[in-house]
Parts: C-alpha cells; sequence; structure tokens
C-alpha cells in the first residue's frame, strides 16, 4: 500500500502547518485550532507506524493506536481548558488575542 | 461483492425513503391530532381519494418541491447550501448498521439483512449522528438571523450535554451482550431467560415443569437493562433533538430555530433529516432494548425447523425472513408511536435544564448502572 | 480496479483533503465558522485515512471524540462570543511576508527530520494491515496501558475542573 | 482446578448477605442522610444474619453430605488479584472455602449473630442519644457480623487479612458507637490502634510467609496450597541477629502472628482495649466478646495450625501468653465491681485458657473451649444487659443484689446456661472442655509445663469465684437496689428472653458437642467428642499420647474441685459471712485496688509508652525535623533560593508575549529532534 514515507511526510506537513499556525497567528481561538492539528498529525504518524510494526515479529501488537487514542483524549482535555481560557480572556479583555495576555509580565 | 453493497444500499433507501419516512409522517400527523382531540390529516386527494390521510406525504413532497429557495442576505452562501446535506446524509448512513433482519442461509450463501455489518456497530451511529449534529450548527450560524443563531447555540449547547452521557448510557448493554455490534445484540436477544436459573443460582434445584414457556421471558435489553433503557432513551432523544429536546428549533419562541431561514426543498432536507432521526431511534431502541426482528419465544431455529419439513428449506427461509422484516417494522413503528406519545406530553426541556438533567442525573446514574451490571455479572457468574 | 488499488487512491484523495482542510483552517481567517468547519474536513479525512490503515477503532474514536464533541464544544464557544469577521485574526502586509517566510522554512525543517526519520529508522518490511478492532484496542488500554489510561483519566479530571475554575465568574 | 463437585455458590452470600445491608444502610445514613423506618431496619437487618444462618446450614449440610475424598467446598467469585506470568505467576481468588473448621465457625458466628441481632431491637429500642442510633447501630452490627464470616469463610489469607481489618473497624465503631461522650469515643479509639498493632505483626507475617513460600516455589496465599507447600518450609532457618543461634523461620512468622492474635482475642500485653470495651451498647459487647474479634484470634491460629505445630519457640510463646492471662484476669476479674467489667476479664481469662490449648498443639480443644464460651459468654452478656436495663443503667454490683425476686426468668436462664457452666459445674460444656485443655497441658512438653498446669489449675479455682461472686452479688443476697428503681422492675419481653433462652439451650447442649472420649468409653458410646473427630482432619493436632488412667483422673478431679473450691469460696464470702469479706478486703486495699484497675496496665502503657513517645515527636520530630529542617530548610529555604534567582535573572525571560515562549519550546523541540536523528 502506501509507502510508510508518504505518511510520515504527511504527518510532517501536517504538523508544520500547525506550529506555523500556532506562531504566527494572535487569536487565541485560531491558535487552540492550531494545536488541535499538530496533535492529530502526531496521532497519524502512530497509526502509520503502528501499521508497518504490525506485521513485523511484534506480531499483533497494537501500541501505536493506543497512544493515537490516548493523543485524541489529551486533544479532548486540551480543548476544553483551552475553551474556558478563550472564554476568560473575552470574558475579561473583550478580545481574542493572545498579546493582551500580559498582565503578568515583568 | 461491490454488487451486493449497491443492492443492499437501494433497498434500504428504498425501504427507508419509500416506506418508513412517508409512514412515520403520517403516523406523526395522526398521532398529533390524536392527542390534541381533532380530526387529523384527511384533505390531500388524488381525484376523490384521500385513504385516511396517507396521501399527505406526497403532497408535502410536490410542495417542497414547487417552493422557491431563498437564500437570506448575509449569509454565507457555501456554508447555507451545504448544512442540510451534512443533517441530512450521516442521518442515513446511520442506518447502514441497523439490522432489519438476520443472516439466513439460501443455498451455499448467507445472506445478511443489514447493509453493513461492521465491526463498531452501535458506535457508527453514534457518530453519524454526531457528524449530523454539524448540520445544526452550520445552519444557525450560516443563517444571518438572531433566532437561527441562538437556536445553533442551543444546538450545540444540547451536543455537550448529552454526548457523555449518551455513551456511558449504553455501556451497559455492550456489557450485557458483551459485543457493540448491533447485529450481535438481536441474536443475542432471539432467545429466552429461563426465570428458574434465578433460583438455581442460590443452588437450589427447579423441578422439570418450572423450566418451560410460561416460566420464561425473553431476554430482551429492557429486562436485563431496565435503567440503561431509561438513561439511554433519554440521551437519544436529546441526541436527535427529538421533543421534549427540541429547543434549537422550538417554533414558537425561535422561529423554528436553526432552520428557520430554510425554504422549499432545503427546507424539506431539515424534515426529512427530523424524520430520520425519529425513525432511527426507534429503530435503536427496537434492535438494542425490544428484540430487533426476535419474535419472542420463537426463535429463529424454531422457526425453521418447524417449517422445513412441511414447505421445503428454502420457502421456510423465506417465511423466516418475511416474519423476523415484519416483527422489525411493527416494533419500529410502535416505538415511532411511543415517541410521538412522548412528544404530545411532555412540555419542552430548555437547553440549561437539558444540561443539569445529563451531566447531574443521568451521568451519575449510567455510571452507577455500569457498576451494577458488571458486578451483577460478576456475582452471578456471567463472567470469568 | 483491484480493491487495494482503490484503497491507494482514496488514501492520497484524502490526504490531500487533509492538506487543504488544515491550510483551510489557517487561511480562513476572514470567517472563524468555515476555519473551524476545514479543521472538521482534516479530522475526518484523517479518520478515514485511520480506516484505510486498519485502524478501525481509532477512526472511531477519533469520529466521536474529536468531532462529535471537542469541536462541537469548539463551535459552541465560537457562536457564544461571537467574534467580528476581522477579530479572529489581524493580517498586515508585512506580517504576511514573516509568515510565508516562517512557513517554508518549517515546512523544510520539518521535511528534513521526517525524511532523516524515515531514512534511519531501522524499518521492518511493510506489511499487510492487521486487525485495529476494539476488542484488541480495548484489551490493550486495560491491561498494558491500564496506567496511561488511569494518566490520562486524571488529566481530563483536570481538565474538567480548570474549565470550570476558569469561566467561574466572581460572586456566583 | 476445583472438582466441579465441590462446588458451592451459597458460599458468597453467607458473608456478603450482612455486608450489602451494612453498605445499604450507610448510603442511606451517610449519603442520603435519611434513616429508614424501624420496622423496616429490622426487617432487612435482622433477615440478613437469618438467610445467612440459613445458607450456612444447607452449605453446611452439603459438606457433611461430601464423598469421602472431599472435605471443603469452595466457591470462586473471581480472580482477586492476579500478578505475574508462568510459573512466577500469582494469583488470589476473591473465593470463600468452607471446611470443618471454617464451618464450625460459620456456624457459631451466624448463629450469635442472628441471637445478637434480634436481642439488639428491644435493647436499641430505649436508645434516645442519637437520633440516628438505631440504624446506625444495626449497620455497624452487620458489618462486624458479615467481616468475621468474610474472616471466616476467606479461601486465601489475603481476603482474611480483609476480614481482619473489617472486624477491627467493627469492634472500633460499636465500642465508639456513643461517639458524643467522650470516654465511649476514647474507648472505641484505644480498640482501634490496639487492633492496630496487632494488624501489623498479621501483616509482616503474611508478607513474611509469601516470602517464604515463594522462595520455595509455591507462591499462593490459599490455605490448602499454602499447607501442601508448606513441609519444605518448616525446617528453614537463619542464624540470629549475634550469629549465636539458628533460628526457625516458622518460629518468627509465628510470633508475628501471636502478635496479632494478642491483639484480637485481648491477650495479655494488648488487652488493654476489651475492659474499655464494655462502654459498648451490650449487644455489641456480646458480638465483640463471643463470636466475632475475641474468636477471630483464635480462629487465625488454629486456621495455620500446620504452621505452629511446626514452630516449638512460637507455640511456647502461644501457651505461656494464654495462661498467664488467664490466671491474671480471672483474678482481675474477681475484684471488678462494674458488672460488664467481670464478664471482660472472663473472656480474657477464657480466651487465655484457649491459647493454652493452641499452644499445646490441642487445637480443637481450642475450638470446642471457644465455641462453648461463645454461647455461655453470650448468655450471660445477654442477662446482664437485662439486669442492667431493668436497673436504668446501673453496672455497679454493689447497688444490685436479690434481683431473684424481681426476674425469675432470666435469674434461672443466667445460673443454668451461664453461670454454672461457666464456672465448670461436672459435666457442663465449660468442665469438659476445661479438662480437655488441662489435659493438652499434661501432655505437652513444654518448658516449665508444671507450672502451666498450676497455673490453670488455679485459674479454674478463680473462675468458679468471679463468676459465683458475681451471680450472689447480683441475684442472691440483700437487695441494694434504690427504692425507686425497684418499684419499676420487671421481667424484659419475650423479644429479650428468646435469644436468651437460644443461647442458654446451645450452651446447655454444647457439652455433647465435645463430650470426651474418656466418659464415652465409659457410658458405651463410640466417638462421643463428635466435633474432635469433625474438626480432626482439618486441624494438626498435636499426637495424642496416652496418659495413664490416674492422670486423667487427677485432671478431673482437679477440675472438679476448682469448682467446688471457688463456688464454695464465693459462698462463704458474699452470702455466708459478708464481715469477714469486709475484713479480708479491707486488710489487702491497696492489692484489690490494682487488680481492680487491672494491675494498672493503662498506666504503664501511659508510662512506658505514651508519654516517652509524644516526648519524642514533640521535641524532636516536630520542633527539630518539622519546624527546622523540612519547614526552615527545605520550604522556605527553597523558596528563598528560587525567589532570588527569579528575582535576578529568571524574571527577564518573563516577556508577556505568549508565541514568544511557543517559539522557544519549538525551538528547543527542534533540537532534541535533531539530535535524536543525527
Amino acid at each position: 500500500m502506501v509507502p510508510i514515507e508518504h505518511i510520515v511526510g504527511l504527518s510532517a506537513l501536517l504538523f508544520t502547518i500547525g506550529v506555523v499556525g500556532a506562531l504566527v497567528r494572535r487569536s487565541l481561538l485560531a491558535m487552540l485550532i492550531s494545536i488541535q492539528l499538530m496533535l492529530n498529525a502526531a496521532g497519524l504518524a502512530f497509526v502509520g507506524f503502528n501499521r508497518i510494526w504490525q506485521g513485523s515479529e511484534h506480531g499483533q501488537a497494537i501500541d501505536g493506536q493506543v497512544f493515537t487514542v490516548i493523543v485524541i483524549s489529551v486533544g479532548a482535555a486540551q480543548i476544553a481548558v483551552g475553551l474556558a481560557m478563550v472564554l476568560a480572556l473575552v470574558r475579561n479583555r473583550d478580545s481574542m488575542n493572545v498579546e493582551d495576555m500580559s498582565v503578568l509580565k515583568w | 461483492m461491490l454488487a451486493i453493497v449497491a443492492i443492499k444500499c437501494g433497498l434500504l433507501l428504498l425501504v427507508l425513503l419509500g416506506f418508513l419516512v412517508p409512514a412515520a409522517s403520517w403516523i406523526e400527523r395522526k398521532q398529533s391530532a390524536l392527542m390534541q382531540d381533532r380530526v387529523g390529516a384527511n384533505r390531500a386527494e388524488i381525484s376523490g381519494a384521500r385513504l385516511a390521510g396517507l396521501l399527505h406525504p406526497l403532497a408535502d413532497l410536490v410542495k417542497l418541491v414547487s417552493k422557491q429557495d431563498l437564500v437570506p442576505e448575509g449569509a454565507s452562501r457555501a456554508l447555507f447550501e451545504l448544512a442540510p446535506w451534512v443533517a441530512v446524509i450521516p442521518g442515513i448512513a446511520a442506518f447502514a448498521v441497523i439490522p432489519f433482519a438476520g443472516v439466513y442461509p439460501f443455498a451455499d450463501e448467507s445472506v445478511s439483512l443489514v447493509a453493513a455489518d461492521i465491526d463498531w456497530g452501535l458506535l457508527h451511529v453514534l457518530l453519524a449522528a454526531a457528524l449530523a449534529s454539524f448540520g445544526a450548527v452550520l445552519a444557525g450560524w450560516s443563517s444571518n438571523h438572531g433566532g437561527a443563531r441562538l437556536g445553533a447555540v442551543r444546538g450545540a449547547a444540547q451536543v455537550v450535554s448529552y454526548a457523555a452521557p449518551l455513551g456511558l448510557s449504553a455501556v451497559g448493554v455492550f456489557l450485557v451482550f458483551g459485543s457493540v455490534k448491533l447485529t450481535d445484540m438481536v441474536v443475542a436477544q432471539d432467545t429466552t431467560l429461563r426465570l428458574a436459573g434465578v433460583v438455581e443460582a442460590f443452588g437450589v434445584a427447579v423441578p422439570g415443569w418450572a423450566q418451560g414457556f410460561p416460566f420464561t421471558i425473553p431476554s430482551w435489553g429492557i429486562v436485563l437493562q431496565p435503567l440503561g433503557f431509561l438513561l439511554f432513551l433519554t440521551c437519544v432523544l436529546a441526541q436527535q433533538g427529538r421533543p421534549p429536546f427540541d429547543s434549537s428549533e422550538s417554533g414558537g419562541e425561535l422561529a423554528g430555530g436553526y432552520r428557520g431561514e430554510y425554504t422549499g426543498l432545503r427546507g424539506g432536507l431539515f424534515d426529512l433529516a427530523d424524520l430520520l432521526g425519529l425513525l432511527l431511534i426507534a429503530c435503536l431502541l427496537t434492535s438494542i432494548f425490544f428484540g430487533g426482528w426476535a419474535i419472542p419465544w420463537l426463535s429463529t431455529d424454531a422457526i425453521l425447523g418447524g417449517l422445513a419439513p412441511f414447505v421445503g428449506e428454502a420457502l421456510a427461509t423465506i417465511v423466516c425472513v418475511a416474519l423476523h422484516l415484519t416483527s422489525f417494522l411493527v416494533k419500529v413503528l410502535a416505538m415511532v408511536w411511543l415517541q410521538l406519545l412522548i412528544r404530545g406530553s411532555l412540555p419542552r426541556v430548555r437547553y440549561d435544564q437539558l444540561m443539569d438533567l445529563c451531566w447531574k442525573r443521568i451521568l451519575p446514574l449510567s455510571l452507577a448502572n455500569v457498576f451494577l451490571t458488571a458486578s451483577a455479572m460478576v456475582l452471578v457468574g456471567a463472567v470469568g | 480496479m483491484t480493491l487495494i488499488s482503490a484503497q491507494v487512491y482514496l488514501f492520497y484523495g484524502f490526504a490531500g483533503l487533509a492538506v487543504l482542510g488544515a491550510l483551510g483552517s489557517w487561511l480562513l481567517v476572514r470567517n472563524a465558522m468555515a476555519a473551524v468547519m476545514s479543521l472538521i474536513v482534516t479530522v475526518v479525512s484523517l479518520s478515514v485515512l485511520y480506516v484505510l490503515m486498519g485502524a478501525h477503532a481509532v477512526a472511531a474514536l477519533q469520529l466521536l471524540i474529536q468531532a462529535g464533541t471537542a469541536l462541537v464544544l469548539l463551535l459552541f464557544v465560537l457562536l457564544l462570543v461571537n467574534p467580528d469577521p476581522g477579530g479572529f485574526g489581524t493580517r498586515d502586509p508585512g506580517q504576511v511576508v514573516i509568515q510565508i517566510i516562517g512557513a517554508a522554512a518549517a515546512l523544510a525543517v520539518g521535511f528534513v527530520i521526517a525524511g532523516t526519520v524515515s531514512v534511519t529508522l531501522p524499518l521492518p518490511a511493510e506489511a499487510a494491515p492487521g486487525s485495529g478492532g476494539f476488542r484488541e484496542l480495548g484489551v490493550q488500554l486495560v491491561t498494558v496501558y491500564a496506567v496511561p489510561v488511569e494518566a490520562v483519566g486524571l488529566l481530563l479530571l483536570a481538565a474538567v475542573v480548570g474549565a470550570v475554575v476558569q469561566t467561574r465568574q466572581e460572586g456566583r | 482446578m476445583v472438582d466441579e463437585a465441590f462446588r458451592e455458590p451459597l458460599l458468597r452470600w453467607i458473608p456478603l448477605l450482612p455486608l450489602a445491608v451494612a453498605l445499604l444502610h450507610g448510603i442511606s445514613l451517610g449519603v442520603l442522610r435519611r434513616p429508614w423506618a424501624r420496622g423496616a431496619v429490622i426487617a432487612v437487618s435482622c433477615g440478613a444474619p437469618l438467610l445467612s444462618l440459613l445458607a450456612a446450614g444447607i452449605s453446611f449440610a452439603h459438606l457433611v453430605a461430601l464423598p469421602d475424598e472431599g472435605n471443603l467446598l469452595l466457591d470462586v467469585v473471581y480472580t482477586w488479584i492476579g500478578a505475574g506470568l508462568g510459573d512466577a505467576s500469582f494469583s488470589a481468588d476473591f473465593a470463600f472455602q468452607l471446611d470443618a473448621l471454617s464451618a464450625v465457625m460459620t456456624l457459631l458466628v451466624t448463629s450469635v449473630g442472628l441471637a445478637v441481632h434480634v436481642y439488639a431491637i428491644d435493647y436499641m429500642d430505649h436508645d434516645e442519644r442519637d437520633d440516628r442510633g438505631f440504624q446506625r447501630f444495626f449497620c455497624h452490627l452487620n458489618l462486624t457480623m458479615g467481616a468475621m464470616l468474610l474472616l471466616v469463610l476467606a479461601d486465601n489469607l489475603l481476603l482474611m487479612l480483609a476480614g481482619w481489618q473489617l472486624v477491627g473497624l467493627g469492634a472500633y465503631l460499636l465500642i465508639g458507637f456513643w461517639y458524643r461522650d467522650a470516654t465511649h469515643a476514647y474507648a472505641g479509639s484505644k480498640a482501634f490502634i490496639v487492633h492496630r498493632v496487632g494488624d501489623f505483626g498479621l501483616l509482616v507475617a503474611v508478607l513474611m510467609l509469601f516470602w517464604a513460600l515463594s522462595d520455595v516455589g509455591a507462591p499462593t496465599m490459599a490455605f490448602r496450597g499454602m499447607e501442601a507447600a508448606f513441609g519444605e518450609l518448616a525446617t528453614r532457618t537463619f542464624a540470629a541477629p549475634d550469629g549465636s543461634a539458628e533460628i526457625l523461620l516458622v518460629d518468627v512468622i509465628g510470633l508475628c502472628l501471636v502478635l496479632a492474635a494478642c491483639a484480637k482475642s485481648a491477650q495479655l500485653p494488648l488487652h488493654i482495649w476489651l475492659p474499655d470495651e464494655t462502654a459498648s451498647p451490650t449487644p455489641a459487647s456480646a458480638l465483640i466478646q463471643t463470636a466475632t474479634s475475641a474468636a477471630a484470634g483464635v480462629y487465625l491460629l488454629c486456621r495455620l495450625s500446620f504452621l505452629f505445630a511446626a514452630a516449638p519457640l512460637a507455640s511456647t510463646t502461644l501457651a505461656w501468653v494464654g495462661c498467664c492471662t488467664a490466671l491474671f484476669a480471672a483474678v482481675a476479674a474477681a475484684g471488678q465491681r462494674d458488672l460488664k467489667g467481670v464478664l471482660a476479664y472472663s473472656t480474657m481469662s477464657q480466651l487465655g485458657l484457649a491459647f493454652l490449648a493452641v499452644g499445646c498443639g490441642a487445637y480443637t480443644a481450642a475450638i470446642f473451649h471457644v465455641v462453648a464460651h461463645a454461647f455461655v459468654k453470650c448468655a450471660l452478656f445477654f442477662g446482664a444487659g437485662t439486669v442492667i436495663q431493668s436497673l436504668q443503667g446501673e453496672r455497679d454490683m454493689r447497688r444490685m443484689g436479690a434481683l431473684r425476686k424481681r426476674l425469675p426468668k432470666t435469674r434461672f436462664l443466667v445460673l443454668t446456661g451461664g453461670v454454672l457452666v461457666l464456672a465448670g459445674l461436672p459435666g457442663s460444656a465449660g468442665f469438659f472442655s476445661y479438662d480437655e485443655i488441662l489435659l493438652a497441658a499434661y501432655r505437652s512438653s513444654l518448658p516449665g509445663r508444671e507450672a502451666l498446669d498450676w497455673m490453670a489449675t488455679a485459674t479454674a479455682v478463680f473462675t468458679a469465684f468471679y463468676i459465683l461472686r458475681c451471680y450472689f452479688l447480683v441475684f442472691e443476697g440483700d437487695s441494694h437496689v434504690e427504692r425507686e428503681v425497684r418499684a419499676h422492675m420487671h421481667e424484659p419481653s419475650n423479644l429479650v428472653l428468646g435469644p436468651l433462652y437460644a443461647m442458654v439451650l446451645l450452651a446447655v447442649f454444647a457439652s455433647l458437642l465435645g463430650f470426651p472420649e474418656f466418659w464415652g468409653d465409659r457410658i458405651g458410646i463410640e466417638d462421643s467428642n463428635s466435633l474432635a473427630n469433625f474438626l480432626a482432619p482439618v486441624l494438626s493436632n498435636a499426637p495424642a499420647g496416652k496418659l495413664s488412667e490416674r492422670t486423667e483422673w487427677a485432671v478431673i478431679a482437679s477440675g472438679a474441685s476448682g469448682f467446688m473450691v471457688g463456688g464454695l469460696a464465693a459462698w462463704w464470702l458474699y452470702l455466708r459471712n459478708p464481715k469477714l469479706r469486709a475484713r479480708v478486703s479491707g486488710s489487702v486495699a491497696t492489692l484489690l485496688g490494682l487488680v481492680r484497675s487491672g494491675y494498672g496496665a493503662d498506666e504503664i502503657y501511659d508510662r512506658a509508652l505514651v508519654r516517652p513517645l509524644l516526648g519524642v515527636s514533640d521535641r524532636v520530630l516536630h520542633r527539630g525535623a518539622e519546624q527546622g529542617l523540612i519547614d526552615g530548610l527545605a520550604v522556605n529555604g527553597l523558596a528563598r533560593a528560587i525567589w532570588l534567582l527569579a528575582q535576578n535573572s529568571l524574571r527577564h525571560f518573563q516577556s508577556g508575549m505568549t508565541q514568544g515562549y511557543l517559539v522557544v519550546t519549538i525551538g528547543g523541540v527542534l533540537c532534541i529532534l535533531l539530535y535524536l536523528v543525527r
């Protein structure tokens, strides 16, 4: 089927898009979306590697898929906290710009 | 292979859109008329034939097709046009795993009357419905209308409310049947429970005459999981936005909610999605809690074994399929009627009330149900 | 057309869709709703890729948790805070240039790493996709990975508590 | 693993029913905060022991009906703990086993438990101290009983440990039942702490046993497996710390077990909780001092009898501890003024005799003694509760007397089923069991055997003396009851008398259970000691050396004369010649005071342990380690160091630009990645 390099490449591409998005976007919501993208890219890599290890001497191991499940759960937790932060920010600063979150700097 | 899949899909669509949807819409009209103490739908007629209102679904279709399609000013057009399809397509796809009847041997082949007997069974229904819920949010948001937007907020809040308890309330069923596949569940219900077994669990022998017919009950989900049934029913009603959890499209206060701006065929798609939801709930409840296609006290083996000597195997199988299909459809329509009864009798629940209900009542109860089910299964020795 | 080659075509098709969705979530800044919807496209496409790779259970969970719940929550908050179209992401010309340069650099680094990983790791030969059903996954989760699962449970609990604390208004 | 024929799915319900009911009560009281109606409480709480008793009876019938090769029933609910793979795997089941020993104990616990439950209905009905007390009390009773059944029926040591701990908890809850009264709460805490000392011993014993068993390649906790694998272990030794002698491993384990049993059964160094136990409501005393806590220690020792049979040092210690306790407690009981105090010291004394029997290798005699004592003591407690209740809470025996006129039925029952049996009237269960124990002591070859014999004989004298003294003070002689109280005295209701009748019957006919072979041979009954024959396959009794007929007669005579001497002395001092008593007690007032206070054990503990510990924890641990080292240096010092560092350098990294942080993070990750794939 599809060679592993392509899967890893796709994962890297998605991850990079996520990283760049998180770095250059000033909206907290957009950063959240970008971080989701990164987590999804990581999950894809796990499943991809799992697929090629599966037929090897490790037999039916599906450890990679387990990790993807855990990554998905972490993503859900991240959304919950991130959205709470968005709400708090909007309520207190009336904006979603991360640069408004700078009260605690020295 | 592919041909069989195509045939199955075609048959599924035919049964669904050609029979179940019109039947459900007719029952909906008649039932609400009954509840409101008035004469039900009986106006549509073709050259004098009214058929007790059976023609109304057809009239609806004609009306919807001939209406003008409006896109409100300031709406984001692409999303607005996409939304109804997002609502309908997963709604239809969810029916793929509903077992309309069992698996039957025909000559050398075995034919199963489920479109796709996939691995994750019931979860497929849940996630299809989850995807369909985006339709409502999209529609409300893209309509550029206050009421519609409020409807979308309510719809999203509803998803956040029912998502966790819905899954958990089904876990008890998963435990009892040992599977997430609807087909497996129905097969497990195609038998009876001996009441004597309860006594025997305590180490007391039961005489032979007390083992037979009047002392057995069908091993239906509702017998094994009565609390699970109530919880699941509540959650699944909320999931499909059926009354009394239809605050996202409440006609009175939000002027149609998220779908208020939809007219013509696109609005009709939302109507269709509604009816599909109604039917999906009915099919799920039937398959999980009311034995699906199974006929109580008359297992498949009994039917085949009883008929085959007289009419031959092929004919016996066909009769059996017909019986099962009928049993399933009758049960589904009964479940539709049950829901309409609920719709007619319960007042609408606010979405914050729904959130309270789901997280503070149903979730703990579901956890308790899972715990009790598991410990009961360990104690009576069903496991290990 | 054999089934295998159909799978290959499907894979590249949905891979492309995933990338488009990812780019869309980045580029459609004017319309927050559209950005979230394109993220959903990515998530759904990825779950199709999981199915193609034999990981059915993961695909179902991806749809159920990510698309079905987490992103709906995102939409819910989006509708609640109602960002004005411009507020979602401001762009001035200078920034766009920086963004493009940054993106290109990051892409380059990403591919270098991915390539190195693929080339240098002692990967086994290509094998047919094995099972990825719920039973196997569930058994792994409650036996070998019981501790990580508990840890994730704790994390989710912490997330819930954190979310409640953060959004609770004073005096209520 | 287990033959299908020996499965008994009924077993799990015996302990689980009372436990489930306790849980139900606990939920409704603790979580819902909604007490039930009294009728519902009574129906549910007394129904569970009744069903348990029925289940125990049916299982017992099944056990007896088993074919010859089987001697136990098993009920595996599920695998409770599983670890390891292959040869090194270990698993403990949540499983119950019923063999002869646990069958006897189960029947004992369920029957006494049921009687106590029924008795408590009326007793607690008058309790107005706490609004939810009625249901709470039954919750605790159910819990204690269920825990004891769990302990008794457990198939392995770990499950037994769970039951052991729960029994301790039950004792704590019951003793401190009227927790608003500081002395009661204190008594409960004391019992709990003393139990913990014993629990420590048991835990160490369990761990050592497991370690030793895995060393010989049989890592198991199930009693059957342990017994089978024990042969290899019995002769293991290791060098003493100073290298002078070799110590048997089983001796060390046995000593730890002795510590555990001492705490549970209130033996000498750890007996201090039992005198205070009288603070609990009388039905609770009747349960704790007969069938649960007190019996648990002896049961543990007998359950592991194969271990003690191979551990001479532990057995000797056991015998000495038991014998000393028996004598000391009997003397102390003779000096008590508190009615329930007499019974509490009596319990200690009687269990001391059971320990002596275990130490001498006469495990069946110990079990017989425990069973007989349970019925007798339960009857006595019921009687005492009735007396105290009819005297409106008066417990001082100096203000009783001549109750035979007012409470004739109670008096008759207490005398026949309690006092005379405990005193050792020839022909009663108390007489027989005492004989067996004394014979076992004669047969044994323990160091200082003769001293043990003499002490046991003295115990018999004092036992007869204290219990008859108690009886005379309460029921006979002149009345010292206040006139006001006397007017309201009456016989209790049938609900109270019923359990008393039952216990008295059981106590009287218990003598038939353990009718000694010696007498059986003489009146022509084969195998007359049915209990011993029933238990024999399970317990590793010491080989019964044949004693000369002369010795047997001597032992019987010493028992009978103990009863006569003690009884006559009590009669002389308390009925016939009270003035002499006053003179005697006046001349030894100091000694009597010491005896009355239980030899000042509490004071000794206070000076030897509690105050030094408090001093150490206050000066060294609190002020030195906690405040000085941990608070001062570790917490505040660290905080100060970090503050200084942050103030001078780290704060400048805090730019307030979220994405700046992100850039640094990603840069770091990239560096790590590049290093990894280099």
